[in-house]
């Protein structure tokens, strides 16, 4: 069966890639199966200089879900450039690099370094990440802010830019219309939702960060909401993402409205998530009577 | 390439207080492990894998033993496997105890804790194949919480504390150190707080030490599991570890 | 144990109630226990004219939670009075009545029909339920509208006002000091979360209104962070809800922030969910070493 | 008061694609019952409880028979149950078939479609022990989901339809009604298009339905299960269902 989907600046053989945070530099799973049976793969989120991120505890468990504050720990933009990009790019696979910052101009920095990164097809820019203390939250639940760094990016980068946005927002329609304003080719959604767990003996926050990013199955049902909202109304492809955890789960994202998506917090509990979903795709979408991946968005309503 | 398995459970033993010892069936990774590696189990209903170190293996057999505490709903839901049930297990995961520098004629301590006693006992074992001299100071929370005394018995000079005195000595692991005379170098897994008297208390001599932190992935790539090192950076606990240098790193 | 709370207008034996819409106006869990073994019970929302609610399927499961969209289906605050009030009085436990509307002179309305109502205790004024399509969703996620809507239901109110608010919103913090400058006695949060699950072999939203509500373990770490965040800034009491289905949730909610707090969907696994809570609840506080409910509201920090 | 049960699973059998019969224990259940009402199943890892209809009873040996077709995730941990594991179970809920308006010597129409033939059956049984003739007209996707045709042959006049004609009459059940002769009322159970198909059909006629819907409580607290009626109020499928007159339903 034909997996194959077209976005801007990105031929998939299947829609099926890793989620930024959740997967490294693809090093560790490359110890579980050929990375060139991905679609794409979404790096870490990468900052202008090295960060150590947050203290720990970093993460905890919920109910079908788990909280993270891992605090955007990476290594800085250019050390990801020359150690981790050529050894992805080895691979038959596309790279999209994940880009952060704590203020516009970093964003902006890290996205023209990429310009250079040989290998590297698309930017995600990742304005919604909660951990960020210094002002990253801002970008991704004002519309005006959002519009002002995806333009900023925009005008820097030679790469079509993916805006990935927060959940943490009471209209996210308005957010996916302010960055496509702003010329973006693309929309990724959704990251994580702020949320927190207590330590019952001490009646702290587990997490040392005190909140941390709610994902997995947990957030499928918000996913899916405002993917199925954003596309009623914004034209450009997104790529969906949030709980998915099985071929069912994709065959959702496609027909709410996404494009292409992105497994997380799977890959944790079944390193072969991504390569599972694959296999398992042309069957799952043979069953509901669809021809190919391209087929589901075809026919997918849009209930305008 | 690495391998997801399913383990069958063999065996399932209360063996101290809220202490269970799980005999598993799985050849490879019974051939292949290093004392100090751990199993990561995915406990169906939860989101996260859990990490239980590795106490025992046969490889003869194609077994490996593991111990753990129930603490929370997932241990207590592994508790309640019975022999026949499969285990979904990726391992063995993690960098155990290097043990190629300990020499012949060497006197070494082991310090366990807990539920980091397992660990200790698989690299007891290790070491008594070779010509070495073990001592193990283990401690427990009381009387009750006591396991494997006598297997430690067998092939090392044994000591064991506890919190409150209900058995053996009574305080914490380091109040024996005393009694223990001189050894070269020293291994420890336990508790944090154990962890930061013992490593303290034997600041001067080269040790190795396990340690715990709350994990995502347990393979490397989330950074959720991570230790500031004396060099100003962060190790992985689940890929750089669990076992690392009691000099290198900041507990 | 002393499961005592007090609050604005309430005497509480204990701080366990069933949450509006999940337990009906309490008849058909009294056919499992006696309703006196709880703190209090809040009714189903009341609206000023009977509404027949959405068209079914109203209800979807997700992972550790659930979608509703039941459309405040209701018999009028007339006939709540008349029928429900007195039967519900008849037990020893308060009621608290969920007030709803679709525009601000349907909730004054409502809220002055209960001043009549002998045994209502105190109001829930449910501005958040994200079911309604007319306009009730815009007092709940607008700061200044739930202040007017606050402002003019405690203008006609005799009771104790209890606004409930609703997660989909950028800023939790913003709307609780809105409803607390406009008067409110406390707060109910959290209400569901805007989510939807589409039907595999049509692609179309299962739930016949296209979205629902999601409830249930799947949004408690929303719920902690959100009751803690206002907690830091709000002083006024709060009745907590969102995922609690045993005795350690109650806990997590109190050292949160929670003075009180309420379960949904918790009984429709399980219909002795609320009694079976306050069974457990003394040994769990035993256990983490609290003496009564209200030490874990004296001992837990507010971190200012 | 109402109770929760913990039933005992004495039987689990597949009796047709896709179909598990499986017997349970619990007397009080076993006794109390009356044919169309359905137990209110909990498995464990959903949030939702399943309602399943009961199909048969044995009030002296304290057994309830309940028939589910594997269709999602939860049915499909329920098959995989095994004697001697324990469902937690709310029961027996809503109202069942009322047959005290049925009279001595009247002719019966029995309908039933797919797994809407359970209740069907419960109901056959105890019409079986009135004076009354019965005929049943059984439903099925094709031969392999056929069950319990010779057990409705016992009791009734029975036609077997399948939609693609592999085994008894092709079609659908509403086409063989003119071969059934009179009858005095009718009792229906199975996917609503074959209720409205059957309902159209025998409008004049006195008829009885079993109808279904997502559930929330189950118990009739949150309004989830509603079905419009006639008289243009709501009627709640957990409660005042599941069985309803034909002529008061809008379907
Ligand atoms: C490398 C390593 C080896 C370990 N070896 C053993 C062992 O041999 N025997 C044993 O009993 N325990 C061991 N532990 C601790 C064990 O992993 C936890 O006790 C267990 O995960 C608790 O799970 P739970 O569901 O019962 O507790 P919960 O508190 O309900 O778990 C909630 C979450 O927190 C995590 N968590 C809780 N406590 C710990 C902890 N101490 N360390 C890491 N994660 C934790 C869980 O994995 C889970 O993700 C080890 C931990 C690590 C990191
Ligand atoms: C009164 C009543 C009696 C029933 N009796 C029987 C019976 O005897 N045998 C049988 O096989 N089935 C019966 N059903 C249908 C049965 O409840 C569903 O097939 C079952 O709930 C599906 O669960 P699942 O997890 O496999 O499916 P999923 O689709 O994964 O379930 C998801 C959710 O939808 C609900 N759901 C899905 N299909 C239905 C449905 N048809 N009706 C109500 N809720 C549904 C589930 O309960 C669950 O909450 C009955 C339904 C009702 C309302
Ligand atoms: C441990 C972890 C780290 C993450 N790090 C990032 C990140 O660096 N950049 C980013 O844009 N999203 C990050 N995310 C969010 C994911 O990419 C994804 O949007 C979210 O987890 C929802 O998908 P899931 O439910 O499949 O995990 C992270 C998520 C997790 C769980
Ligand atoms: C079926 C259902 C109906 C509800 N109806 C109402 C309602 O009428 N008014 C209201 O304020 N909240 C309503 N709620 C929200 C709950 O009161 C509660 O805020 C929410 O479900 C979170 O708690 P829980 O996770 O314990 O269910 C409803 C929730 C459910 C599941
Ligand atoms: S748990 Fe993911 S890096 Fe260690
Ligand atoms: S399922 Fe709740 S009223 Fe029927």
């Amino acid at each position: 069966m034909n997996l194959e989907v077209t976005l801007p600046g990105l031929t998939l053989k299947n829609p099926i890639m890793p989620a930024s945070g959740c997967f490294g530099f693809g090093k560790e799973y490359s110890e579980f199966y050929d990375l060139s049976r991905l679609g794409a793969v979404i790096m870490k989120a990468a900052t202008q200089f090295e960060r150590p991120g947050n203290p720990t505890p970093r993460v905890a468990e919920t109910a079908s879900g788990m909280l993270n504050a891992i605090g955007l720990q990476n290594p800085g933009v250019e050390r990801i450039i020359a150690d981790e990009v050529p050894r992805l790019a080895g691979y038959d696979t596309s790279i999209i690099a994940n880009v952060a910052g704590s203020f516009l101009e970093e964003y902006v920095f890290v996205a023209e370094a990429f310009n250079e990164a040989k290998g590297v097809q698309a930017l995600e820019l990742n304005i919604s990440c909660p951990n960020v203390k210094e002002g990253g939250i801002q970008f991704g639940t004002d519309p005006e802010m959002a519009k002002k760094v995806t333009a900023a990016v925009k005008e820097v980068s030679n790469l079509p830019v993916y805006v990935k946005l927060s959940p943490n927002v009471s209209n996210i329609v308005a957010m996916a219309k302010a960055v496509e304003e702003a010329g973006a080719d693309g929309l990724s959604m959704i990251n994580t939702l702020t949320g927190m767990q207590l330590h019952l003996p001490t009646g702290k926050p587990l997490i040392a960060n005190q909140t941390g990013g709610l994902s997995g199955p947990a957030i499928k049902p918000i996913a899916i909401r405002m993917i199925y909202e954003v596309r009623q109304q914004v034209s450009i492809p997104i790529i969906g993402m949030g709980g998915i955890s099985a071929a069912e789960d994709v065959l959702e994202f496609l027909q709410a409205g996404a494009d292409a998506v992105a497994v997380g917090t799977a890959n944790f509990q079944n390193p072969f998530a991504c390569v599972d979903i694959i296999e398992a795709l042309p069957e799952t979408l043979t069953k509901y009577q669809y021809t190919s991946v391209q087929d589901v968005i075809d026919r997918r309503s849009v209930h305008v | 390439m690495k391998k997801r398995y399913e383990m069958k459970v063999l065996t399932v033993d209360t063996i101290a207080k809220e202490t269970i010892e799980m005999t598993l069936y799985q050849p490879e990774i019974s051939q292949q492990t290093v004392p100090g590696q751990f199993l990561h189990l995915l406990v169906p209903g939860f989101t996260l894998r859990r990490p239980i170190s590795i106490a025992k293996v046969h490889p003869k057999e194609g077994t490996v033993t593991i111990l753990f505490k129930i603490v929370g709903d997932g241990t207590k839901a592994l508790a309640s496997y019975h022999p026949g049930m499969n285990v979904d297990v990726l391992g063995p995961s993690g960098n155990g105890f290097s043990i190629e520098d300990v020499k012949e004629g060497e006197r070494i301590l082991l310090v366990g804790g807990g539920i980091g006693v397992p660990p200790i006992y698989h690299l007891a074992r290790r070491l008594s194949e070779k010509n070495v001299e073990l001592v193990a100071v283990l401690g427990f929370q009381s009387k009750d919480y006591v396991f494997y005394e006598d297997a430690f018995k067998e092939i090392a000079e044994t000591y064991v504390v506890t919190n409150d005195g209900s058995y053996g000595h009574q305080g914490f692991v380091t109040h024996v150190f005393p009694e223990v005379g001189k050894f070269n170098q020293y291994f420890s897994c336990g508790p944090l707080p154990m962890l930061r008297a013992v490593t303290t208390e034997l600041k001067d001599t080269t040790g190795k030490v396990s340690l715990e932190e709350r994990m995502g992935c347990g393979v490397g790539a989330c950074m959720a599991c991570v230790l500031p090192t004396v060099d100003n950076s962060y190790k992985k606990i689940c890929s750089d570890g669990p076992v690392f240098s009691a000099q290198e790193v900041i507990l």
